[in-house]
């Protein structure tokens, strides 16, 4: 019928009912994380929304690990994407991205992704286009259990003729309306403001549509600004946003979406992100030195987040955390939890 | 009289020209840049009661802690009505909950077609494009299911084609006669196009796109020569007024004071 | 292709379209919300689930106002039906049910429906059975702007053969998939926790399907147990459920959910419930006066759900008040909101 | 040798031998009524880290403020893991979070199939039964949709019938091979029978109920005097043990003091 990338709808119903869901300690090191549930030729779902709780601090552990053929499942990305293409640009044969089934890959304010364009105007890898809520009902119908969903957009569009969407009559209306088969990666990789030890998760501000995704996976791996205790988490039960039998590893790291913005802890940081996307844009125009410059010193030259900030001045992380406007999650946390 | 300004860029020019188009108490769906700026500026003059939504989740906050630098940052979080995720925002949209998206392209054509995925030849060339762009985002799912679309666009022949490279965001697609009803969408299409040159409807019967106004120094003439297809051009094409010292100083102080999305120069 | 029972796909989109969803004072009259939102012959959703957040005080007004052939679409529910339903045994001429859209109408520990099996076995109102995940799966569909949406269940059963599901081959997996047609009510009557004056609500507890009814709906009448500042609900948008374009008025009505449990506030009142669903049973069996008396002490007998409360004893309120186990909500009120 | 109780009644049996066949660390979907009342022994026992789920939105609550009256009621909220509504429990059982589900009908045929909708000839008078039952609920859901299926019933050869009124939930449907997978479901289908009488499972190839256990004080022949179709009879058929003195205690101090799904007479 169709081709599926990940997991088919039937394997994924499979998978998961034979799986292990019982409530247990989740945590361990990201390392530990990665090399369990990230694999060469998996379908990686990418949190977070364009440079918002990007799961910048799985990505880089992903990075230094190596990992080829990668499928990239997410519906609006910038840094996750970016630094993934960046260590392909620099050495393909450790890293590599086969395939995007996405809707932007760009950072907005900060500009265009200079990579999207190095891999794809050099045809590194196979492209599908879908729009942000496209990609987002892929992962619902996922995460629900559905191999398809009914969506009206973009029904019109040139996005039909080269994606898998299907367009019938509806059988209830009689007019025409577009099915989107439902997505099932390998492995979500999410950043949450706060998690417990079994997976359970509070999220703050915009969801995104990471509790899809983490839905829809057969594995997810959570890394959060904050490990909080379990009875802090179910004091609150509506305010649960994943719940733990849909996560595999939970890993505190502080700063885990660093550079780009988590809800209530920090904002973006511009100077960061505008010095590594300077690098992306001079590899894309030849010269890759200022970007393996970055890469060593910021993602092989350390062995994780913590000795990432350490490089970072203080003062701009504080002010990252000083004009951060979202709810604080102080308040979230004595008072909520 | 109204306090011209003197000195406002071709920018600045769109953004009170895209302020001006939306109405109070509407439930406006923001894209990313430019049309954030016009929103804020809204709820800063005419339009107090404008309820923004953004694609990541948030439903009319106030956007009183800074420009939002993207559509899912913090800043479309404060004081918000409502906040989810995507699909939740794309749901309302679906449902009509949404009076008016607000978008972008690299492209249109006649019918208010929009691409913002790739340049070059397609289906031939997709997965090796000439230019790749970012990609539609939630520009198209607004497209598609708010009821009517406002689109904004730096006004260069190349442009405005006849044929665009890709349909990201349709318009009325072909101009046939209910065409958009036919494919299955919901909403009614494009609205208005603002440029640096000119703002543009479409014509009730054709589709086809009509000049409504000239902004100020530009011409019927000079908006044609600028567009790379044959435009309508009604007898009543009038001159839009100018922004006003108030209007570029809340945007220059007030809303965009880094110029994230409203350059300063003063020509691009 | 199918008859649509309260509004099609289309004409729900084109209704919202139309419809001010401007953010302004909602608040009116209870008598006036039903007066202005709830007709004859309308397709009603109704709230809560089982008799939990039933919303009793808006039946109670609509059965005072009187109205007719009403189909009523819900998952479970008890006591809303119930009341419905016995105003319609009382007097067929002042208020009766058409139609039911449904998948349980019982009280689960409190005993069956008396009532329902009264119009049933007498075919007195038309029956479109579905499973609980069903309707709710159809009210997504509608509050989605879908005009149906996949399900797995309950594929296999007799429900497929009187109810307007359809099953396909799904174009994906070449699997049997049922489609579920979107439900849109004219109206959802709904009662929460709190809610501000512009409509937007804070639920707490079991979301039921309450959220999905209101933006599926037409119109929507919410009364709430506490309105609370705007201020308060907009420290905390991710808990609010249903956002203030859902809804056209609000009304606050403290106990609206008696004799069921409103979590967080009350629990169930066995007694009330025992005495109303007995009389029930004994119209059932032959004699109306019991139900009659009920009705005629606690609904007709009354203005609003103020006088209706002050003939339970204090003692009693006090009681469902003390064993309800839910989060207290004094804590989402002080120092949430 | 453990402490039987010498007094319990048949409902007591079921809730216990309901408790014995949950296993520990699974996640089960509770349906109303008696399999509450087990699941929380089950907890009380042998399976602390089993995860209840509750239609109404509930996903892992502690039981331990009293025994629910409804799957939607405040008392299955308690330090719940996560709480949404009924699309949400339904979704995560559907994706197959859900190990166990745990429901009863007013009739079952020999492959497991449930009716709780109707009684009475179908379709004919499917608009005016005879006897209308409260409908399905989320039965049928939970009997499509979690991995195995556990049934509670009472044990009468009226309940127990070669053709049912009505399918409300599928079992093994006609008992033809992969019947269900034929039909589109994803779970695998009912897993344990307890009644007042007997353990039952299903044959692997025919798919019809096959006897497993009787409860103390029944045999084989009363089991199957009791039951309207020709049940299976393996040669291993052993009596279950009777609840012991703490488990009834638990039900009857502990889980139901009120008798509210557990009924204090010794006899039906």
């Amino acid at each position: 019928m169709i081709e599926w990338t990940g997991l088919s709808p039937d394997e994924a119903r499979q998978f998961l009912a034979n799986k292990d869901k019982s409530k247990r300690d989740k945590r361990m090191s990201l390392k530990e994380a990665v090399q369990k549930f990230v694999k060469d030729g998996d379908n990686v779902g990418v949190g977070g929304f364009v440079n918002a709780r990007q799961p910048v601090a799985i990505v880089h552990e992903i990075i230094r690990q190596g990992r080829k053929d990668l499928t990239l499942s997410f519906a609006s990305a910038g840094l996750g994407p970016e630094y993934l293409a960046g260590a392909m640009a620099l050495d393909e044969s450790k890293n590599s991205i086969k395939r995007m089934e996405f809707a932007y890959f760009a950072h907005e304010a900060f500009g265009i992704s200079p990579l999207l364009r190095y891999l794809t105007e050099n045809n590194k890898v196979e492209l599908e286009d879908w729009s942000n809520y496209d990609m987002s009902a892929r992962l619902k119908a996922g995460s629900i259990g559905i191999p398809f969903i009914p969506c009206r957009s973009p029904l019109g569009s040139d996005m039909l003729k080269t994606n898998r969407a299907k367009v019938i009559d509806c059988p209830f209306t009689g007019r025409p309306i577009m099915l989107l088969p439902a997505s099932h990666p390998n492995v979500a990789i999410i950043h949450v403001q706060e998690a417990d030890i079994y997976g359970n998760c509070r999220t703050q501000g915009p969801m995104f549509t990471c509790p899809e995704m983490s839905m829809a996976s057969a594995h997810t791996i959570i890394t959060c600004d904050r490990l909080i205790e379990h009875d802090d988490m179910t004091r609150f039960p509506n305010r649960v946003t994943i719940p733990f039998f849909s996560v595999d590893a939970v890993i505190e790291v502080p700063f885990g979406a660093f550079p780009g913005n988590c809800n209530g802890l920090y904002y973006f940081d511009e100077k960061h992100t505008a010095e590594f996307r300077g690098a992306c844009e001079k590899l894309r125009k030849g010269d890759p030195t200022p970007l393996q410059n970055y890469y060593d010193t910021y993602i092989f030259g350390v062995e994780n987040t913590t000795e990432l900030i350490n490089k970072i001045p203080l003062s701009q992380i504080q002010y990252i955390q000083k004009i951060e406007p979202g709810i604080r999650l102080d308040a979230g946390y004595t008072v909520l939890g | 009289m109204a306090n011209y300004s003197e000195d406002f860029t071709p920018q600045e020019m769109i953004v009170v020209a895209g302020s001006k188009t939306l109405i109070d108490n509407k439930v406006v769906f923001a894209g990313t840049g430019l049309p954030m700026v016009a929103i804020t500026l809204a709820q800063l003059t005419h339009g107090p009661g404008i309820v923004p939504v953004f694609e990541a989740g948030a439903v009319g906050p106030e956007l009183s802690r800074g420009l939002p630098l993207s559509v899912g940052g913090s800043r479309t979080t404060y004081k918000a009505n409502y906040l989810l995720g995507l699909n939740s925002a794309f749901e309302l949209t679906q449902r009509g909950f949404c009076d008016f998206g607000f978008i972008g392209g690299a492209e249109i054509d006649p019918y208010g077609n929009l691409n913002s995925t790739m340049m070059g030849r397609f289906p031939e060339d997709y997965q090796k494009p000439k230019t790749r762009l970012p990609g539609s985002g939630g520009a198209s799912d607004m497209a598609c299911s708010c009821e009517r679309t406002i689109i904004i666009m730096v006004h260069e022949p190349r442009r405005f084609a006849e044929k665009i490279s890709y349909i990201t965001s349709p318009g009325y697609l072909d101009g046939s006669p209910n065409a958009r009803w036919r494919a299955g969408l919901v909403g009614q299409g494009p609205y208005r196009v603002i440029t640096t040159k000119a703002v543009m409807g479409f014509d009730d019967e054709t589709k086809r796109m009509k000049l409504i106004a000239t902004m100020p120094g530009e011409t019927v003439n000079s908006v044609q020569d600028a567009t790379g297809f044959k435009l309508i051009i009604p007898d009543d094409v009038y001159e839009f007024e100018p922004p006003t010292v108030e209007e570029v100083r809340l945007i220059r102080e007030v809303i965009d004071p880094q110029g994230y999305f409203v350059r300063k120069k003063i020509k691009e």
